[in-house]
């Protein structure tokens, strides 16, 4: 995200994917594990317009620092030194605009395997790289997303090339997509002077907690206590917290309110994006006696607006 | 309770009316006759009363909107919508501001209709949900079709029913308004990193032409009878010699009726030292002598700026130009986009001859009811600078102090400089509200007549043209009152209007299901966008000639 | 001299930005404690968190552990800001003059997006010193910083103009995406210095290693450097003069015209 | 004080590496159980080493071992992974969190797969 607003990005919907991608690099990314249906769909085996025999039409390439269980379906895995995407990202830039780099490898890869790689991207009729949280979690952070992201804007100065992140958790885009529409930014912004701010790090949720700045929480539909640093969630365990979630989780455990809500996609329709920003529409498939989220939402900001009347007034 | 606006003098161009002191009438939410003794009155003493704006261009929900905001937090920063300012929902400014802050700027011009027009099928959802979080305004969005796979397979083969009854499927599967054409076939070229140079110029993958792109879509729309024809960005835009594919491509309509969209950016040559010149007096003239088409400008005007396109190659050219961010967003069987930060300067030739070339339309172009104000929100500048373009047109003095501003080298060249046309109340009235309300084929918005919808601005007149439009005294939406003083003063939600075309000319549903099987990522099942998705529809009937 | 003395401990943030000499140095001392922060999500006053004592004076002293208090600072363009304690986010962000001088340690942002002025820290500073936020393509663009302790990543990020010089260690990605101005780091610094610079030069008094994008350029002992050096030790931080200097040129997938001089320690250097 | 022959020395010695911590196909699918499941207990409580590192270690297939870094420190048990010396890994979960530093470099995101850690077979 951070890194998109500091330079944009060559991207597409994963049908471009699908119908013309003849070259499909996974970087940092273990899509047999972490998105299982997404080599079928869209970048191993799936058949399209330029590829109709799925995945005889395309070479695949896995770099990443360990053979994961996404090796068996590449064409060539490259392994590179933990924590240094960067260094090879760059050297793949400098390939890519006409520049050798001065030494025989770089993050234990051989110049000549970059080289070879960097003409396979120039020469494809549409390459595709994604990353994945090997790239974002890893030393450098999104400046790691952000030089795959001008790597893929120097490659299309050669050929067509995408760059799309392998984006976790079930629509996750889509809350970045609403919160883009109705405050500007994606995540970490504060409504605290009565109009959105933003700066991840100052704003963003690990942080806050991390500097025990949040006197209460609301949490919809979100695990901190599984997913979050303890050493940034344990705060939660100090401060009045209340949370939607349609079942228990360890948050809930540790909860001071729980509002059971339905489930998304499950119990109550609804919208999702995809992580290419498609929006799919979700069907409620059973039924549910809690009420959906925003339910209970609304009827706290309604209380909430009628107690600073009351309070403006006396 | 009804609402009277006395003293007023009205101007309303459907009516022929200019500068007449009448009283008008609101009652449930309509222009009436008479609102009764219990009606709330208006004083207007010193004003000017118009229908509400009708902005037919302006790029302001969708994917690639989005995606202007999320690229740019930067554009955010400065600019804000408070809680502590009253209004219902904090936002941010910038040039692609947030749903809300648009809803309420566009309110606080006196703006109370507006259309997005370039959506992608597959977009057509999330620009509905954007909508839904837009208040103040009427709108509708236009799809993009100029790219699409499945109209480019049934023109190889020449199944010119398929065509009508797939546009009429995906007007209804998109919930949308009309067709918008960007760059045909330009988004298709671009997956292969080319472009399209000519109309008559052969894709890649399918056997057509731009010129066969646009002929089949103008006559499926005018046999579904939507009421806006065809909407279309000209193939080549923005680079020198664009004139000439615009001319071609409004030469190839042999008549039909066609709205070219900012044209401006379409009106460049390739003369003077510099290769680069306005060409706009050309493109006047083909204007002036084919009745059958009407443009927005899409006027430039100077500062910094986001441009938004589904011209994916137009954008990295434009990328390449200026080294600047870039986003491309390929589109699968449908289109592209593309979205590039740009600033328009006062030094830059280029800039110049662009801002020129727009305002030489509008002063060249002599019936108003074919012209219309727009600057392409944001790509020539952000809709909050229409009150400065106004004044640009209505005051030869001010226009001469801008163009002296400007770049010498370009104020030497451009044909503006000998330009004295002034635009008159009523004539922008016209290109503002009556016009585009007409040609949208809206009958019941941009007039004041009996029966109209009760969106009204209220204009304290002024000389200073700028401050005049920038803060309307009042501006009444759907019978109430919505801002005062150019401050929104009660939030209220506008309806989406889209229509629904007549189906049966053939049976495609076996192809669709194909197609998506084999080419979509997405399930034909999950594809059409519901009622839901528009908590204030309005059916706008389709007119189909016998 | 207007003193402000935080009352108490804060655990939620203040957003201090009114604390400034171009809005405080007209105001008499209840006026003062009338200027709004912000606290959370409300909105309060000065003199709800700060014991106010002087008036009308272009001089600030604020005195406690302001770690919370962030904007100290903001947007200033003359006067002086004393902080004689820790202080939290963006302290001196888009100041455009005047001195800021603080005690002890900062937070992220400390003089980001910057125009002029000196900011001179005792301590440690967080990430982002002089540095762009979020989108910005031009950070800071006058002005100077020193810091003795140490920096965090992304230092002088989009920095334009201007000298950053920091007596410790820096994070990783030191003059990222630099456009001109110049840093200079006494202690270690991080990873990927200079990454995409396009111009500018950095300072390096101690062996960093270099992302392949920079290319070796010779041993210079160049008197643009001792001027540098020269302004550094007028501002506090003691480098060693007279040494000699590996330059490399880069970033070559930028511009490529940036440099970053580092010293050589040892003679054997150019062997390793 | 405890004297050492060299091998023992290198048994007792702790491997120090970075801890990186991703998703698993075992944790993604369990984790919908329940969070305290025995399914999804299995799915997250090891740790992946390499081979030479568990033999210099002197540590076996599934021994107890306890990982510890600045922040955190739990015992899991050891599993054989081709991995790199110096690398180690554990899926996602609350476990792996208890190590991992809260700090985001201004981000907003942790380094989940960017943690020193040390690890040593449990005191006797």
């Amino acid at each position: 995200m951070v890194a998109l607003q500091l330079g944009g990005a060559p991207a597409a919907t994963l049908g471009e994917v699908k119908n013309r991608a003849d070259l499909v690099i996974f970087w940092g990314s273990n899509p047999a594990e972490s998105h299982p249906r997404h080599f079928t769909r869209y970048s191993g085996s799936a058949k399209g317009r330029m590829n109709p025999r799925g995945r005889k039409d395309r070479y695949i390439v896995l770099v990443d620092i360990r053979p994961t269980p996404s090796v068996k379906y590449a064409d060539e895995f490259i392994q590179i030194k933990p924590g240094h995407d960067y260094e090879v990202l760059t050297a793949m830039r400098m390939l890519t605009n006409g520049n050798r780099p001065d030494m025989d490898s770089v993050g234990d890869v051989a110049i000549q395997t970059l080289e070879r790689l960097v003409q396979r991207c120039k020469d494809a009729r549409l390459g595709v790289l994604f990353f994945g949280q090997g790239i974002t979690e890893t030393r450098g952070k999104h400046q790691n997303s952000m030089a795959i992201y001008q790597f893929g804007k120097d490659m299309s100065r050669h050929s067509k090339f995408l760059t799309l992140p392998m984006r976790g958790h079930y629509n996750v885009v889509g809350s970045g997509n609403t919160m883009c529409w109705q405050t500007g930014y994606p995540f970490a912004v504060n409504f605290g002077r009565g109009y959105p701010q933003f700066n991840p790090g100052e704003f963003s949720v690990v942080d806050l907690l991390k500097r025990k700045e949040p006197d209460a929480a609301l949490i919809v539909a979100a695990e901190p206590m599984d997913h979050l640093p303890y050493e940034a969630a344990r705060h939660l365990e100090n401060i009045p917290t209340i949370v939607l979630d349609p079942r228990e989780t360890l948050t809930t455990k540790m909860a001071d309110v729980v509002i059971p809500v339905k489930h998304a996609g499950v119990s109550v329709e609804g919208t999702a994006y995809r992580m290419d920003h498609i929006p799919i529409k979700m069907r409620s498939v059973l039924n549910s006696p809690w009420p959906k989220d925003d339910e209970p939402l609304s009827t706290i900001i309604a209380r909430i607006k009628a107690i600073r009347k009351e309070e403006a007034e006396t | 309770m009804g609402i009277r606006i006395v003293n007023g003098e009205v101007i309303d161009p459907a009516h022929g009316e200019d500068r007449v002191k009448r009283d008008v009438h609101i009652k449930d939410g309509k222009i009436v006759a008479d609102a009764g003794q219990d009606a709330t009155v208006i004083d207007a003493t010193g004003c000017v009363v118009m229908a509400g704006g009708v902005d037919i261009h302006t790029h302001v929900a969708g994917p690639k909107v989005n995606f202007a905001r999320l690229m740019r937090p930067e554009d955010h920063r400065y600019e804000h919508v408070s809680r502590e300012d009253g209004y219902e929902r904090s936002g941010t400014g910038g040039v692609a501001a947030t749903t809300y802050t648009t809803g309420y700027r566009y309110c606080e011009m006196g703006y109370t209709t507006i259309v997005e027009p370039a959506v992608p099928p597959l977009g057509a959802r999330h620009a509905h949900e954007e909508l839904v979080d837009i208040p103040q305004v009427d709108k509708a969005i236009f799809t993009l079709l100029g790219n699409s796979e499945i109209i480019f397979q049934y023109l190889e083969k020449g199944e010119t029913s398929k065509i009508n009854e797939y546009i009429s499927w995906i007007m209804d599967a998109t919930k949308s308004y009309s067709v918008k054409i960007v760059n045909p076939g330009g988004a298709n070229m671009w997956k292969y990193r080319a472009d399209i140079h000519d109309i008559d110029q052969k894709l890649r993958d399918f056997d057509t032409t731009p010129r066969q792109i646009i002929l089949a879509i103008a006559d499926a729309m005018a046999t579904l009878g939507l009421p806006h024809p065809l909407h279309l960005h000209c193939n080549n835009l923005g680079v020198p010699d664009s004139y000439k594919t615009a001319i071609a491509t409004a030469e190839a309509m042999e008549g039909r009726p066609l709205h070219l969209t900012h044209l401006q950016f379409s009106s460049y040559g390739a003369s003077g030292k510099r290769k680069f010149s306005s060409e706009a007096p050309r493109l006047a003239r083909m204007v002036n002598d084919n009745k059958n088409i009407t443009i927005d400008v899409g006027q430039v005007l100077f500062g910094k700026t986001t441009t938004i396109t589904a011209d994916g190659p137009f954008e990295y050219h434009l990328h390449k130009l200026t080294g600047s961010k870039w986003y491309n967003g390929d589109v699968e069987c449908e289109d592209g986009c593309g979205v590039v930060p740009y600033d328009y300067k006062r030094k830059s030739f280029v800039n110049c001859i662009q801002w020129a070339a727009g305002l030489e339309l509008f002063l060249l172009i002599d019936d108003p009811w074919r012209v219309y104000l727009t600057t392409d929100h944001p790509n020539g500048a952000p809709f909050i600078t229409y009150p400065h373009l106004i004044r640009l047109l209505m005051d030869k003095d001010f226009r001469r102090e801008q163009v002296e501003k400007i770049s010498a080298e370009a104020a030497a060249e451009i044909p503006l400089k000998v330009l004295d046309r002034e635009y008159t109340l009523y004539e922008i009235a016209i290109i503002t509200r009556s016009g585009t309300a007409r040609r949208l084929g809206l009958v019941n918005k941009g007039h004041l007549g009996v029966g109209g919808d009760a969106d009204v601005a209220v204009y304290r007149a002024s000389r200073n043209w700028e401050e005049m439009f920038a803060k309307p005294a009042w501006v009444i939406k759907d019978g109430q009152v919505v801002a005062k003083e150019g401050k929104v003063t009660r939030q209220v939600f506008g309806t989406t209007m889209y229509v629904h075309p007549a189906r049966g000319f053939a049976d495609i549903e076996k192809d669709l299901a194909d197609f998506f099987e084999s080419y979509y990522t997405v399930n034909i099942n999950n594809y059409p966008v519901g009622l839901e998705y528009l908590p204030r529809p309005e059916l706008i009937p389709c007119q189909v000639k016998a | 001299m207007i003193t402000l003395t935080l009352k108490g401990k804060l655990s939620i943030p203040l957003e201090a930005d009114s604390v400034t000499p171009d809005n405080l140095h007209d105001k008499s001392n209840h006026q003062i404690k009338e200027q709004t922060v912000y606290w959370g999500n409300k909105k309060k006053t000065i003199g709800d968190f700060f014991e106010v004592e002087g008036e009308r004076s272009d001089r600030i002293t604020v005195v406690g552990d302001c770690a919370k208090v962030k904007l100290l600072g903001h947007k200033m363009s003359f006067g002086a800001v004393h902080v004689k304690g820790n202080t939290g986010y963006n302290t001196g962000s888009y100041m455009t003059g005047g001195a800021i001088t603080i005690d002890g340690n900062t937070a992220d942002y400390l003089g980001a997006m910057m125009e002029g002025g000196l900011i001179d820290l005792k301590g440690n500073a967080g990430h982002f010193v002089g540095g762009a936020y979020k989108g910005e393509t031009a950070g800071m663009t006058g002005g100077e910083i020193i810091v003795r302790g140490n920096v965090g990543h992304e230092t002088g990020s989009f920095m334009r103009r201007g000298l950053i010089a920091v007596g410790g260690n820096a994070g990783d990605f030191t003059g990222l995406f630099m456009l001109a101005g110049t840093i200079v780091v006494l202690g270690k610094a991080g990873e990927r210095v200079g990454a995409n610079m396009s111009r500018g030069s950095i300072i390096l008094m101690n062996q960093a290693r270099l992302l392949p994008s920079f290319l070796e350029n010779g041993v210079v002992a160049t008197p643009a450097v001792e001027i540098v050096l020269g302004r550094v030790r007028e501002l506090g931080l003691a480098p060693a003069g007279g040494g000699r200097y590996v330059r490399h040129t880069g970033d070559v997938n930028a511009v490529g015209r940036g440099e970053i001089l580092m010293r050589v320690v040892n003679r054997n250097h150019l062997q390793v | 004080m405890k004297t050492y022959t060299f091998k023992e020395f290198n048994k007792a010695m702790a491997l120090i590496g970075i801890l990186n911590t991703a998703r698993t196909l075992k944790q993604g699918a369990t984790m919908h159980i329940a969070k305290d499941a025995p399914e999804y207990l299995e799915a997250i409580s090891y740790v992946g080493v390499s081979a030479r590192e568990m033999e210099k270690a002197g540590i076996s297939e599934g021994d107890d071992v306890v990982v510890i870094s600045d922040h955190g420190q739990v015992t899991v048990q050891a599993r054989k992974m081709d991995l790199q010396p110096g690398s180690f890994f554990m899926p996602l979960s609350y476990l792996a969190n208890r190590l991992v530093s809260a700090e985001t470099h201004g981000a907003g995101v942790p380094g989940f797969k960017n943690t020193v850690v040390t690890i040593k077979k449990p005191d006797e």
